[in-house]
């Protein structure tokens, strides 16, 4: 019996070692360094920094996580800020009750028991499939906030159950200040989406992306469906309990239950809506939307002084009808996310380029 | 030769409604086996059984030496069954190669930390997953299409893709359903040479669904007539088409 | 998409991002005068109480800008910046306004948001930015020696709860008669309501009152089961400490269970015209305490609604909400900090104060009962003095009202929590914070 | 056990209201095939703009037939400019939509109307009265007696009538039932139009009760386990899936929130429909599909 495996690799299909996208991508990344490193702390105000640069990332990471179970798993979730919170107060707690342990290792392992409660709350995945799977999460999302709520001693008995940043310390920087605290989500973000990349690019990620096309086909071939849904959880659920800690410590300066509550939720899922499914860079366009459409509205309102034609609170109650608006403008118009535009953007200048 | 697959007194129904009735039959190893029989004889349903996609309400079920009443889709797959679809069923934001790829998925022996760091057994796995894929992708000419995202490509490419997905991982039993649907004669006899050549180069046991009779009397070597889920007739093709019982039932109507 | 649809979106993209740069600059230049960051919330669930407490905050404000000529002759500067009550909005306006505005210095911040005011608790130390709050500051930062820049001014609920209980047992007969009388706190269950299981554990320890607690989810839209159990406990009191919508079903479910409306005192948060007036008739008797007290018949009231109000000048548009337990919160808020600015002034000129002022400012003030006349808001306010030991205010005070089905009645006279009851406890809650977060507290020099 | 009871009777009104909310969602689930986030945005506004009118002197039956319109005219918007621009597209974006249309909606209400607490007297009393050593309000009552007047009238109208018929085969197959002439932009609108009836009527009793404001709009989420236990396609599912829900969270809230030191009505009633979701998956009243490939 003859078989493929016996035959040598045709050689017409081995890829050149070094590509020119390839090259291009290298290019963009190391860019992508300079730019994060050394271009934004060196001329961002402190403004720019902690009220805009920094939740746009943390939120662009959100979006990533929801992206691995969403957009590569087609999974639902529509708890991941519980799932931040369970990061965030993990993260409180090691430094509180484990204080030799250093900040890297604080992220990992409150990112790993974040990964166990994901892979708890992904259980119901293995019986139930699309919307029904939103009650697993979304409950998720109320059970969390029940118990950091419930049971003081999550926030060391806080009187306000609120947990206040600790000192953020790295080899002996202090990373309190703005740009100490950019550079320590600029990092973090950084390693994740490296690992994001990894993941996606891997077995792993093909074998989400098949279960997410058609599950009963991904099945017969013998895709261990089951497994790879809770994996999706889990690592999923290990972002954004990382990315719960950077919300909670590097960016607000504190956290309590109530933080991470269902709008925050909603707020994740429309960064990957508008971002674009399964895509990583999307993500950050989703959330710099999401962080700047309301400062921008609001520079607006205050801008042309309609706030003394009209009464503010009516207007404030106009972008909410604007942003639901632009949302429901996105889906119809752009189903594939504001990257697809860039995508196509960066496609026409190119075709110009080449003609 | 001796049987590889070998059903026993299988039924199935939905809501009520029965499928498939008591159905018995076997498939030699290395033979081409067709099933034949209107729409809704409960042809894609029986395959639904045998690859575990649907459990079956009785009777049982032996593949290779293991005997089995109801199976899980991956546990099918690992035994060695593969499977097409009558339907689209490609995963459809992926390339071509990642389609074949992902028909390897029942050899992937990394955990899934070597998976993601790609370390261990992981490189080993990478090289030879894609020396395999691209072999199945030569093989069936799907060369110029390797890094298309399949939903652009025209149909009978995606029924090729289809097949290279379920070949790839080089399954004992290939269950074809109705691989040449909507071709025009010459994409069906490109894909019947196919499959023949499959079946010769690899041995590979096949049992397919194919409406057109033309093509499966030149193809099967033994044909399995379905009607209302029972078994009209079990035969060499010289034999099937000259019952009298599947003239009546089906050869004689025009489809 | 076409290309006229993306060059019209190009367009208006270009318009907005135009416009957050040059926003701030096509505002007024506010060289000269004082920045009041008016942290809003228009928006959302909690906006019906916002809306009169702006209008009150503003209307003061603009009291003094126009009437009084500013303090000392320095104008106000009002600026408002929409934080729909979330922390991510409110801590972008504090990073916007922190620093002054187009000239206009900050003096302090007031978050209107417990959560925003422990959000900013860091950066404000970071920043040395006093952020102050009214009746909804965090108790532990009265200590001023570690918390050097949080100011939780006039009330906290530890008080609240002990004024309450004096409450009834001057009902009962006396402290002494308190023994065996059970009294069921229904709390909001969050960082805010479970804030007084700690006291009113100790007070039940003292009196002997049996005390009994429960808790009302988020928003509290049902609350059948609760006032079962409260019902089935036999509670003669019920300390109603509610927020936003849970407050007028509260009052509603305990007329469905029969439970006597006035035997529930509400909470400050419960005891707005918003809290009661939904629940109907149901609420004729509804007893709250109030820090804020209601109504018209006071002296500076009655200046803001001759000079403002009537004037057409009021932030208010439903001027039926003049007078109301927001609008006047709003009115002693903006007290606090034109008090602060003068305080502030008398030692640092008469100028527009920095942070570092409006610290030393809010540290030291002292609103005595003299000038609580010379303001016109005898019985709206109570005396407040700070001190480095004490940013709360010494002497914390509060009255009883009763709802009679279109407004409020005030039952009592200020009544006074006792200064020494829970200071300890507070003071080794602010050490045990101090010591996780590796705070030196500071040593007292200044005065 | 008189306690006990009271317990389970106050509960199981409760849930009576839970599934008349659940009812709205279960109509445009089986017209559009989606969780309506906006049905709680759309019980918001009908009792707002309701509340709003009475309180500029137009009479109760006035402002209701103004508000019913008003909520018609929703529907064919929502129908113009949500639905059919975003037909055959995945369940989760149309979801995400209704998301988005509740963000319009209740914005829009508040923008013309304040953002105000109002209070809404139905002249129904809302105070206990013993029943046998049970007390129970009569609004309880009476409220109860609407819901199951509405049910009734709408199962006779989805049953009976073209209307009905149509409705129920375009949510058994939407393709074929437009194949035999169904049009489905007239059945969106007429069922959105009906759910905003529902929403209406909701609104009232609601509001009634806990007064007219913003949070009327979060009755949504108690609206999903209910949905999830009952089944989505089902109206006679809504109203045992509430019931259920509304029992078992006054049950629980009573003898379990002690042990756990706290209210537990949050979530309980999540974890319960996960708890069906894994036992039917499909809940109580609703069609299991089947898979073709």
């Amino acid at each position: 019996m003859a078989s493929i495996q016996d035959s040598a690799p045709d050689a017409a299909h081995v890829a050149p070692a070094v590509s020119t996208p390839a090259l291009m991508r290298l290019a963009l990344v190391a860019t992508g360094l300079v730019v994060a490193f050394g271009v934004v702390p060196a001329y961002a105000t402190d403004y720019w920094l902690s009220s805009i640069i920094i939740p746009t990332i943390v939120m662009g990471l959100a979006g990533i996580s929801l992206n691995l179970l969403q957009g590569y798993a087609g999974l639902v979730s529509l708890g991941s800020a519980a799932f931040m919170s369970v990061g965030v107060f993990s993260a409180y707690n090691l430094i509180l009750r484990a204080p030799d342990l250093p900040l890297p290792g604080v992220f990992v392992l409150a990112g790993l028991i974040a990964a166990a409660v994901g892979v708890v709350f992904g259980l119901p995945a293995l019986r139930i499939k699309g919307f029904y799977l939103a009650a697993s999460t979304l409950g998720a999302q109320f059970f969390f906030q029940w118990l950091f709520t419930n049971y003081p001693w999550f926030s060391n008995n806080s009187q306000s159950l609120t947990i206040s940043a600790p000192r953020l310390e790295f080899l002996g920087y202090d990373l309190q200040s703005p740009h100490g605290r950019y550079l320590l989500v600029v990092s973090v973000t950084a390693l994740l989406i490296g690992l994001a990349f990894l993941v996606v690019r891997s077995r792993l990620g093909r074998e989400w992306m098949a279960i997410r096309d058609m599950e009963t086909a991904a099945s017969v071939l013998g895709i261990r469906v089951a497994r790879r849904k809770l994996e999706a959880y889990a690592v999923s659920s290990f972002f954004l309990g990382i990315t719960g800690v950077l919300w909670g410590f590097a960016y607000l300066g504190t956290a309590d239950a109530h933080t991470y509550n269902l709008d925050k939720s909603f707020q994740i899922l429309f960064i990957v809506l508008i971002g674009g499914t399964a895509t990583i860079f999307g993500n950050f366009l989703g959330a710099a939307f999401i962080v700047l459409t309301p400062i921008v509205l609001d520079h607006l309102v205050l801008a042309s002084n309609v706030a003394y034609l009209s009464d503010q609170g009516a207007i404030t109650n106009l972008q909410r009808v604007i942003f639901g608006a632009i949302i429901i403008f996105i889906l119809i118009k752009e189903p594939d996310g504001l990257s697809a535009w860039i995508r196509r953007g960066v496609e026409a200048i190119r075709g110009r380029l080449a003609s | 030769m001796a049987a590889l697959l070998e059903l026993h007194d299988v039924s199935l129904s939905f809501r009520g409604v029965t499928a498939i009735d008591a159905l018995s039959f076997s498939v030699e190893q290395g033979s081409i086996c067709a099933l034949i029989g209107p729409n809704g004889a409960g042809k894609s349903s029986l395959l639904n059984v045998i690859n575990g996609v649907y459990r079956a309400d009785s009777g049982d079920i032996v593949f290779d030496g293991v005997r089995f009443e109801a199976i899980r889709p991956g546990k099918a797959a690992r035994l060695g069954i593969g499977r097409t679809f009558q339907h689209n069923a490609l995963f459809r934001r992926l390339s071509v190669r990642e389609n074949v790829l992902a028909g390897l998925s029942r050899l992937g022996q990394a955990s899934f930390i070597e998976t993601i760091f790609r370390v261990g057994r992981d490189a080993a796995e990478r090289r030879t997953f894609a020396a395999r894929a691209d072999r199945v992708i030569a093989f069936l000419g799907l060369e110029a299409h390797r890094d298309r995202i399949v939903s652009t490509l025209p149909y009978g490419v995606q029924k090729r893709v289809d097949l290279a997905r379920a070949l790839v991982s080089e399954p004992k039993l290939l269950l074809l359903d109705e691989p040449m649907a909507g071709m025009n004669q010459d994409e069906k006899a490109e894909m019947s040479r196919i499959i023949s050549e499959v079946n010769r180069t690899f041995g590979t046991t096949i049992v397919l669904i194919e409406h057109d009779v033309g093509i499966v009397l030149g193809l099967a070597r033994h044909i399995v007539v379905l009607d209302y889920g029972r078994k009209v007739a079990d035969g060499a093709p010289d034999q099937v088409r000259d019952d009298p019982e599947v003239i009546a039932a089906y050869l004689g109507t025009v489809h | 998409m076409s290309l006229l649809s993306r060059t019209i979106a190009l367009a208006a993209g270009a318009v907005l991002s135009a416009a957050v740069f040059s926003g701030p600059a096509m505002a007024q230049d506010g060289a000269g005068q004082q920045l009041y960051p008016l942290f809003t919330y228009r928006t959302g669930p909690y906006a019906p109480s916002f809306i009169p407490f702006g209008a009150g905050n503003i209307d003061y404000l603009r009291y003094v800008n126009e009437v009084e000529g500013g303090v000392n002759g320095v104008k106000i500067l009002i600026q408002e910046c929409e934080t729909a009550y979330t922390i991510e909005r409110g801590i972008e306006c504090y990073e916007r306004y922190k620093n002054g505005f187009n000239g206009a210095l900050t003096a302090a911040i007031y978050p209107h948001s417990s959560g925003l005011d422990v959000a900013l608790t860091d950066k404000a130390r970071l920043d040395k930015v006093p952020i102050v709050s009214p009746g909804g500051g965090q108790n532990i930062a009265t200590d001023g020696r570690v918390f050097p820049y949080q100011f939780p001014l006039i009330f906290d609920y530890w008080s609240e709860a002990e004024i309450i209980v004096d409450y009834i047992a001057g009902q009962v007969g006396g402290h002494d008669k308190l023994k065996g009388v059970k009294i069921a706190t229904l709390y909001h269950d969050s960082g805010y309501g479970r804030d007084t299981i700690e006291p009113l554990a100790i007070l039940s320890k003292k009196y002997g009152f049996e005390d009994i607690q429960i808790p009302v989810p988020h928003p509290g839209e049902q609350q059948q089961a609760q006032w079962q159990q409260i019902r089935r406990a036999g509670a003669d009191w019920v300390f109603l400490r509610g927020w936003g919508v849970m407050t007028p079903v509260a009052i509603k479910t305990a007329a469905r269970v029969g439970f006597p409306v006035d035997r529930i005192i509400g909470d400050i948060w419960s005891g707005s015209e918003d809290d009661a007036r939904p629940a109907g008739a149901a609420a004729n008797g509804y007893l709250a305490v109030s820090v804020f007290p209601p109504g018209t018949d006071y002296g500076i009231i009655r200046k803001l609604k001759e000079h403002i109000v009537d004037a057409g000048k009021s932030d208010l548009k439903d001027n039926s909400k003049f007078g109301t337990v927001y609008y006047n919160y709003g009115v002693i808020e903006a007290i606090t900090f034109v008090e602060a600015l003068r305080t502030g002034q008398a030692r640092f000129g008469n100028r527009p104060l920095t942070a570092e002022e409006g610290q030393w400012a809010l540290e030291n003030l002292n609103i005595d009962d003299k000038r609580i006349a010379e303001l016109g808001a005898e019985g709206l306010i109570s005396p407040l003095k700070t001190s480095i030991d004490n940013h709360k205010g010494e002497q914390v005070a509060a009255k009883i009202i009763q709802w009679n089905g279109e407004s409020w009645n005030t039952l009592t006279d200020w009544l006074k929590a006792d200064p020494t009851l829970f200071a300890d406890a507070i003071k080794a809650k602010a050490a045990a914070y101090a010591a996780e977060k590796g705070i030196t507290p500071r040593v007292d020099a200044s005065n | 056990m008189a306690f006990f009871l009271e317990t389970l009777i106050a509960g199981l009104f409760a849930g009576l209201m839970y599934g008349l909310v659940a009812i709205g969602f279960v109509l445009i689930y089986k017209a559009s095939g989606v969780f309506n986030f906006a049905q709680g945005a759309m019980v918001f506004l009908a009792a707002l703009v309701f509340v709003s009118l009475v309180e500029r002197g137009i009479p109760f039956w006035g402002a209701f037939a103004l508000t019913a319109l008003l909520m018609a005219i929703v529907a064919v918007a929502v129908e113009a400019l949500v639905l059919r621009p975003l037909r055959n597209r995945d369940p989760l974006t149309l979801f995400m939509a209704t998301l988005g249309l509740s963000f319009v909606i209740d914005g829009t209400a508040q923008f013309f109307l304040g953002t105000d607490v109002h209070m809404l007297d139905l002249g129904i009393d809302d105070i206990a009265q013993d029943y046998g050593g049970i007390l129970v309000s009569r609004f309880d009552i009476v409220a109860s007696l609407i819901v199951i007047a509405l049910v009734a009238v709408l199962a006779a109208v989805f049953s009976k009538t073209r209307m009905g018929i149509s409705l129920r085969a375009v949510a058994d197959d939407t393709l074929a039932a437009q194949s035999i002439g169904i049009r489905l932009p007239v059945i969106w609108r007429i069922v959105w139009s009906v759910a905003g009836f529902v929403a209406l009527v909701a609104g009232l009793l609601w509001g009634a009760r806990q007064g007219v404001q913003f949070s009327l709009s979060l009755v949504t989420l108690k609206a999903l386990p209910v949905l999830i236990i009952g089944g989505f396609s089902s109206i006679p599912g809504a109203i045992v899936g509430g019931l259920i829900v509304g029992a078992s969270e006054a049950l629980a809230d009573i003898y379990l929130g002690p042990i756990v030191n706290g209210s537990v009505s949050t979530w309980f009633a999540y974890i319960l429909a996960v708890a069906f979701l894994l036992i039917r998956p499909a809940g109580l009243f609703g069609d299991r599909e089947i898979e073709r490939v």
